[in-house]
């Protein structure tokens, strides 16, 4: 027995027919080639599997993909936009934020929603909203850096997208 | 490079644009590696889809030591969807899977990739599933029904040695897989006679479960009308994968690629051959189908190679002046259920020969009893034996100063090792060495004195604060290969590095090492531009496949930047040295009046008459004016065979509070001051610290693998064994100090354990010293330290 | 895991629970999530299935104190008899069902040891109980133990439950076990007598 | 892993709900379903039919009226900890939902799945019996309430019956009380060791009303009645709140608690003190959650 569901991926709009049994993140990753979000853990615990789901950071292997029938998925590959990286992608490769990339993805994912919530964290803000997202590389220092150097990037943008001190 | 680094604020990084190419190397550029990784283009072994692609899993024990009666796999068979499913009765005999390193007394035993009639680990795998999707070979695996006949379980090394214990193997009598032994033992006991003072304990490594991010995974394609073979998996050494492989399965080797994509981490868990990718390889022979496995999560917890597992007694004999006099250790190794790829080494050549850890010890002995046990196989894990080595060094050094009564800082400046090269009474010698450098650096950073002024005046308001110091030492780029084989290595140690140039000028270096999060396409581009004096982003580099890279041996031990990269330095040097004769037979001087200079050979005292490196590229491939006798084309091949290791080390130090009513243990500060010898990019050295403090910090305080009476995994799933979270680490104050490897070219010590090897001790120290307690057992779980601490209020035993 | 304890009831005589406790019929009463449990020949080939099926058809046997003790008496756990039962220990959405195979050990008034195992899926089980009874002043108390076993993915994925739900699970049993039994002690001095005499 | 095949349905009403629970007594109710998939994923429950409640928008969203504030089932913990409703009325129940899980399972798991699944390391329970919740079920037979005191009866098992469903939350609306959740996590899954949640009046320096609750301790959430008793009418001063917080045990069943490979009954007695002790003295002061230590 499948169930057709819609789903809009980084803006693409996917009509396709599902086990109810599938999860979001297989059928991201196995249905549609979304390879960016990654499974780490299938106990919920990892975050690998990160995207967002209606704007808000959802960890895709705890969600079926009937649940998200009708609904705006955004993984990481929808980050970027017309080639031009996003802060948060800026801030990771700038303070070395990733070392294997596994848990990058969903990491990103996470820390977005973070600095639409508060665009200015503290480091202990920002290690606490990380804490559904594991890394084994970085001993996290340099994910903190990370965010906080997006963050700084994020708040000097819309001064410069508003023409700036004049 | 080389320069020492400022303060502990951390390194900043620059783009690579705004460096110039004479100090590409030693610069902290941004990675290469990294914009596929963040924008989700990154290929990991999951990521592959292949046409007619199809799924396996496999069945795996669920006891940890039984005898199979019977394995029904009619209901999975029947199943649509399933294509196959095969037991070790169904493929004509399962191969064996072989142990890399031999030891004079070590009892092999059979390793079969699919258990025949007995199993030995909860996860030993019975029987692989081909189903046409991934869902369908999961819920065929579950309905195939294995009878077992129990048998008793062990699973502690020291359990599995008593004279009562279940037999994990017929043939390995007392559960004994050697019997090891380094130093004199006389000159030992002789020293604990003259010892004023005798301190021991007992301490345990627990087993920890490497957890890399990514799970292992496979995907095979199989090529009937040519008999290729294509292995594209996790793996940290594709070449030692395909000699193996090409073993275990019977396939030809020059007939086998095995390519490592994007690797999700490894530390250790993906070096080993392991059943599962040889199944995958043979599924893909048998059905003639690209097939696809992945592991779950589940089945890493159960399947990867677990690490440490030592119980050790451990005595230090000293003087009354706080001098070291002798040092004995005795430990009991867990091996595991079988003998892993590199199984025997670990807790043998890399580890009793680093007992002697920074320090002027004049006797040491240590014996080591290897085990069988009914967990999985046990082999390297980040750090591999010398994380073990430096945790029973550091532990006893705490132990001891406060025996004699002095400051354990004082007490480590007075034993420090303090001439190089120095011959440790433990096989190895040391190359190059300032420990008081990095002591001192660290001292100053934590302001040591002001910090044990603060600590007694906290003690006097009922806070316990502690300070813990790890002097750690480490041995990276094992070496020479002459010396491996006589110590029991299957493998040479060398590493193959190729630098071809290529028409257009640009270069493509190709080394043997497989990164996996090292960042190893960005130093070593930087080695190679420096080396050539090219651009750095005119130089591409290749690892990881079989098929293009020359040979190798692959990436563990740090050994990447010592062996691989100095491979690719050696190789660079060849090319200078023909393109030297090539400029100097087309600017018409000989070649000994050529000088080379940032990329330019020019004529000395005639820089005009100067040719670019890229330039005479092109002119070996023209050709069209070459010297007499040489080929054309611009490329050289090196395998560099290093003549000793390297022996970076460090000073780490911890400052902790314990709350006795709750056991909660707030590390306030972690120092970690490091000398891996000269930095190829300060950047990426700083990050592996990091990642190796935090898996320290993981081991101090949360990790361990805990097993029941039955051999059952009770904590297998990240639900249950912790893999430290953002907030579960500190901010580290990260410093160096740079005393350049005399081994190598390039002058470098290797840095990717040193943070797991320093970490344990300095925590574990910190808060003994924080509850004035001599021991504690990792991980220092809460409920654990408020035993202890309550012990020590009540002061009672502890 | 071992677990131990000990349960009173008050009002009853030693024969009276002894006789009870035997019973299989009031056992799989009391039991959480029994659906049945009876003697069987061959204790490596039940049928679970068609033993299920039969159990949904029968209707249970009255226990004491409506059972004649006779009766009761002849349908008791014998030493050396083999046991199926059916067992589905529901804890919110995870309910495995386990097939069970259970051997009196050893049955000598007023003590009993038995030892069983059993399956659900790709988790399993073994365990060894025994209990006695104690007269007291105001009735008995059954001392038991359980050692038991768990083995695979609910080994594995449930230890945080294992012990609470055992626990629960022993002590529901007794809970029932002493609701049946305080009927018997309302009884007739009749029916007590009667009981004394199958012992 | 994944789960194994079920059959699924999609009400859009509570009506539609109940009816098929009526039906089929063995379904389960997926909510946010981050209790109930990971069980599924690990293969330790597969049940046969899923009825997916997600698009029930009358289970959805906070109401307050009345001097009640009523929680829609399926309203998810990041909205509860982010409703300026809940934090002035309901102060401890929106610090607890800060409490659960991390930022992901916060977007989605929900706090009538959280209550109806009662995982005995769960926050919301406490926080629930704290505030003095009353559950609102309905069933085949139309609404029935139940206070928390009654509703949570032991592991994974509460008063809901199979052919009900917990629809929504109600709390008296306490603007004066302050709240505070303490917790103690397990470092590897984020679920309480011990949790406590405590909601407090306190008018003119005593303690007009207080509500404490514990989560973790026990094989459901249970209100420390001693704790409250030690407290009501006092000035809650450092020294009253401490000695208090040696009462949290005193009313529990050894057999009953909670003794695992994560902590023993022994250490989470211990620790119940000190976590009742900090929410306490942390909603005596008003500040909201005491953040555990990181070990």
């Amino acid at each position: 027995m499948t169930r057709d569901i819609s789903l809009t991926v980084n803006g693409t709009e996917h009509e396709l027919s599902v086990e109810p049994r599938a999860l979001l993140i297989s059928v991201l990753r196995d249905e549609l080639d979304y390879t960016g979000p990654n499974v780490g853990c299938e106990s919920s615990m990892c975050g690998a599997c990160t995207v967002h789901l209606d704007g808000e950071a959802v960890k895709s292997c705890t969600v079926l993909a009937v649940q998200a029938d009708g609904c705006d998925v955004t993984t990481v590959e929808g980050l970027a936009t017309d080639g031009e990286f996003h802060p948060i992608q800026q801030g990771f490769q700038e303070e070395h934020g990733l070392q294997c990339g596994y848990c990058t993805p969903g990491m990103m994912m996470t820390a977005t929603e973070l600095l639409d919530r508060n665009p200015d964290p503290s480091e202990e803000e920002i290690r606490e909203a990380l804490e559904g997202n594991l890394c084994r590389c970085t001993g996290y220092q340099n994910i903190v850096r990370a965010v906080e150097n997006a963050a700084e990037k994020m708040q000097q943008e819309p001064a410069v997208a508003d023409g700036g001190g004049d | 490079m080389g320069a020492e680094s400022e303060s502990g604020s951390g390194v900043q990084s620059v783009d690579p644009d705004d460096v110039d190419a004479a100090d590409i190397l030693g610069s902290a550029i941004e990675r290469r590696e990294d914009p596929a990784l963040l924008t989700g283009d990154a290929e990991y072994t999951d990521d592959i889809e292949l046409p007619g692609m199809v799924h396996m899993t496999i069945k795996r024990s669920r006891h940890a030591h039984a005898r199979i009666e019977n394995i029904d796999t009619s209901e999975a068979e029947a199943m649509d969807g399933v294509i196959e499913v095969f037991t070790a009765a169904d493929i004509e005999a399962p191969g064996n899977l072989p142990t890399g390193w031999l030891l004079d007394s070590l009892e092999q035993v059979d390793h079969p990739i699919l258990a025949e009639d007995r199993v030995r680990y909860q996860g030993d795998a019975l029987a692989v599933v081909v189903a046409e999707e991934r869902y369908i070979a999961h819920d065929a695996t579950d309905r195939i029904d294995v009878d077992y006949d129990r048998l008793g379980a062990v699973t502690e090394p020291s359990e599995a040695l008593a004279d009562d214990a279940p037999a994990v193997h017929d043939d390995a009598s007392g559960n004994v897989a050697f019997d090891w032994d380094i130093g004199d033992a006389e000159k030992t006991d002789a020293a604990f006679d003259d010892a004023d003072h005798v301190v021991d304990l007992d301490l345990e490594n627990q087993l920890l479960i490497p957890n890399a991010m990514e799970p292992r995974a496979a995907v095979a394609e199989y090529n009937p009308s040519n008999d290729e073979l294509a292995v594209h998996m996790t793996s940290q050494n594709p070449h030692l994968h395909r000699l193996l492989m090409s073993g275990v399965i019977d396939h030809p080797e020059h007939k086998l690629q095995v390519r490592a994509p994007d690797v999700g981490g490894g530390f250790g868990s993906k070096i080993h051959h392991y059943a599962d990718e040889a199944l995958v390889a043979l599924a893909a022979k048998r059905h003639e189908r690209p097939v696809k496995w992945t592991a779950t999560r589940t089945e890493t917890y159960l399947t990867d190679a677990q690490g440490r597992g030592h119980d050790t007694h451990a005595e230090m004999a000293l003087s009354d002046d706080g001098d070291i006099l002798g040092f004995r250790v005795d430990t009991a190794a867990n091996l595991g259920a079988y003998l892993s790829t590199f199984a025997p080494a670990v807790p043998t050549y890399l580890y009793g020969t680093l007992l002697s850890g920074q320090y002027d010890i004049p006797a040491i002995y240590c014996s080591v009893t290897g085990a069988f046990t009914n967990v999985p196989p046990v082999d390297a894990y980040r750090g591999a034996g010398r994380p073990e080595a430096s945790f029973v060094v550091e532990r006893m050094i705490h132990r001891a100063a406060k025996e004699v009564g002095m400051d354990p800082a004082e007490f480590r400046r007075r034993n420090f090792v303090e001439e190089f090269p120095y011959q440790t009474q433990v096989a190895v010698e040391y190359d190059s060495g300032d420990y008081e450098k990095t002591l001192d650096r660290a001292l100053d950073l934590l302001d040591y004195d002001e910090l044990r002024e603060r600590q007694e005046a906290a003690r006097a308001e009922g806070k316990y604060v502690g300070v813990g110091l790890s002097a750690y030492i480490e041995a990276c780029g094992l070496a020479p290969s002459e010396l491996a084989g006589e110590l029991g290595a299957q493998a040479g140690l060398w590493e193959s590095g190729l630098v071809r140039f290529h028409p257009s000028g640009k270069v493509t270096a190709y080394c043997g090492t497989s990164g996996h999060g090292q960042g190893h396409d960005t130093t070593y581009a930087q080695i190679v531009a420096n080396e050539l004096g090219v651009d750095y982003e005119d130089v591409e580099v290749v690892e990881g496949d079989t098929d293009e890279i020359p040979q190798g041996m692959g990436t563990y031990g740090s050994r990447s930047a010592a062996v691989g990269g100095s491979a690719l330095v050696k190789s660079s040097q060849k090319l200078v040295e023909k393109a030297k004769r090539i400029a100097a037979h087309q600017l018409e001087a000989a070649p000994e009046d050529i000088e080379f200079e940032n990329g330019d050979f020019h004529v000395a005292g005639a820089p005009d008459r100067s040719m670019h490196i890229a330039e005479i590229a092109t002119q070996a491939y023209l050709a069209h004016d070459m010297p007499d006798d040489m080929e054309p084309g611009l490329e050289a091949t090196s395998f560099y065979d290093p003549d000793n290791f390297v022996f970076p080390f460090g000073l780490h130090a911890a400052v902790v509070e314990v709350d006795p009513d709750t056991g909660e243990i707030d590390i306030e500060r972690y120092v970690a001051v490091d000398d891996v010898g000269n930095q190829i990019n300060p950047k990426i050295v700083e990050g592996q610290i990091h990642g190796g403090v935090a898996q320290g910090i993981g081991q101090a305080l949360y990790e361990g693998a805990e097993y029941d009476d039955n051999g059952q995994l009770v904590t297998g799933s990240m639900q249950d064994y912790t893999v430290p979270k953002a907030e579960h680490i500190p901010s580290m104050e990260t410093d160096s100090t740079c005393t350049p490897s005399p081994v190598n070219p390039l002058g470098v010590k290797g840095v990717g354990e040193a943070g797991t090897i320093a970490a344990p001790q300095a925590v574990v120290n910190a808060v003994c010293d924080a509850l004035d307690v001599d021991q504690i057992g990792m991980p220092m779980k809460a409920e654990r330290v408020w035993r202890a601490a309550n012990a020590a209020t009540d002061g009672g035993e502890h | 895991m071992e677990f131990d304890g000990t349960f009173g009831l008050a009002d009853v005589t030693t024969e009276e629970v002894w006789l009870a406790l035997s019973d299989p019929v009031m056992i799989k009463n009391a039991l959480p999530g029994c659906q049945f449990l009876v003697e069987v020949d061959n204790p490596d080939d039940v049928d679970f299935d068609a033993l299920e099926e039969a159990a949904a058809e029968e209707e249970d046997p009255a226990t004491l104190p409506e059972a004649d003790p006779e009766e009761v008496a002849e349908r008791g756990l014998a030493q050396g008899g083999h046991y199926a039962a059916l067992v589905q220990v529901g804890v919110g959405s995870v309910k495995p069902r386990f097939e069970t195979v259970v051997t009196i050990d050893r049955r000598e008034f007023p003590e009993m040891d038995a030892s069983g195992q059993g399956s659900a899926s790709d988790s399993s089980f073994e365990m060894d109980s025994g209990m006695t009874l104690v007269e007291t002043d105001d009735g008995v108390d059954v001392e038991w133990w359980t050692e038991a076993d768990v083995f695979g993915r609910v080994a594995q994925m449930g230890q945080r439950v294992i012990n609470p739900v055992a626990n629960r699970v022993v002590g529901r049993f007794f809970k029932q076990v002493q609701k049946e039994l305080s009927d018997v002690g309302d009884e007739s001095s009749g029916l007590r007598d009667r009981i004394s005499s199958y012992i | 892993m994944f789960p194994d095949e079920f059959e699924y349905e999609r009400p859009e009403t509570v009506d539609e709900a109940v009816d098929l629970l009526v039906d089929h007594p063995e379904a389960e109710i997926l909510a946010g379903g981050h209790s109930l998939l990971p069980t599924m994923k690990s293969g330790l429950a597969s049940p046969d039919l899923l009825v997916d409640i997600g698009h029930i928008d009358a289970m959805q969203g906070i109401d307050h009226a009345d001097g009640t504030v009523s929680v829609g089932a399926l309203t998810n913990y990041a909205t509860v900890d982010d409703s300026p409703v809940m934090r002035e009325n309901v102060t401890v129940f929106a610090e607890t939902a800060h409490a659960v899980g991390d930022v992901q399972v916060r977007n989605r798991g929900t706090v009538g799945g959280n209550l109806a699944h009662a995982d005995p390391a769960s926050d919301l329970p406490a926080a629930a019996l704290a505030a003095d919740a009353t559950m609102v079920l309905q069933g085949p037979d139309g609404e029935r309430r139940v206070d928390a005191d009654d509703f949570f009866l032991g592991m994974y098992a509460t008063d809901v019956a199979e052919d009900e469903l917990l629809t929504r939350i109600e709390f008296p609306a306490r603007p004066e009380a302050t709240g505070a959740y303490a917790k103690k996590p397990s470092p590897s899954s984020g679920y309480a060791m011990v949790g406590v949640a405590v909601s407090m009046t306190v008018d003119a320096g005593r303690v007009e009303d207080v509500g404490v609750a514990a989560n973790g301790i026990m094989d459901h959430g249970v209100r420390l009645d001693p704790v409250e008793d030690a407290l009501a009418g006092t000035n809650p001063d450092g020294e009253t709140v401490a000695t208090a917080a040696t009462n949290a045990a005193n009313d529990l069943d050894e057999m009953m608690m909670m003794d695992d490979l994560q902590a023993s009954a022994e250490f989470r007695a211990q620790l119940l003190e000190t976590y009742a002790e900090r929410a306490i003295t942390d909603a005596a002061t008003g500040t909201g959650v005491v953040a555990a230590g990181p070990s």
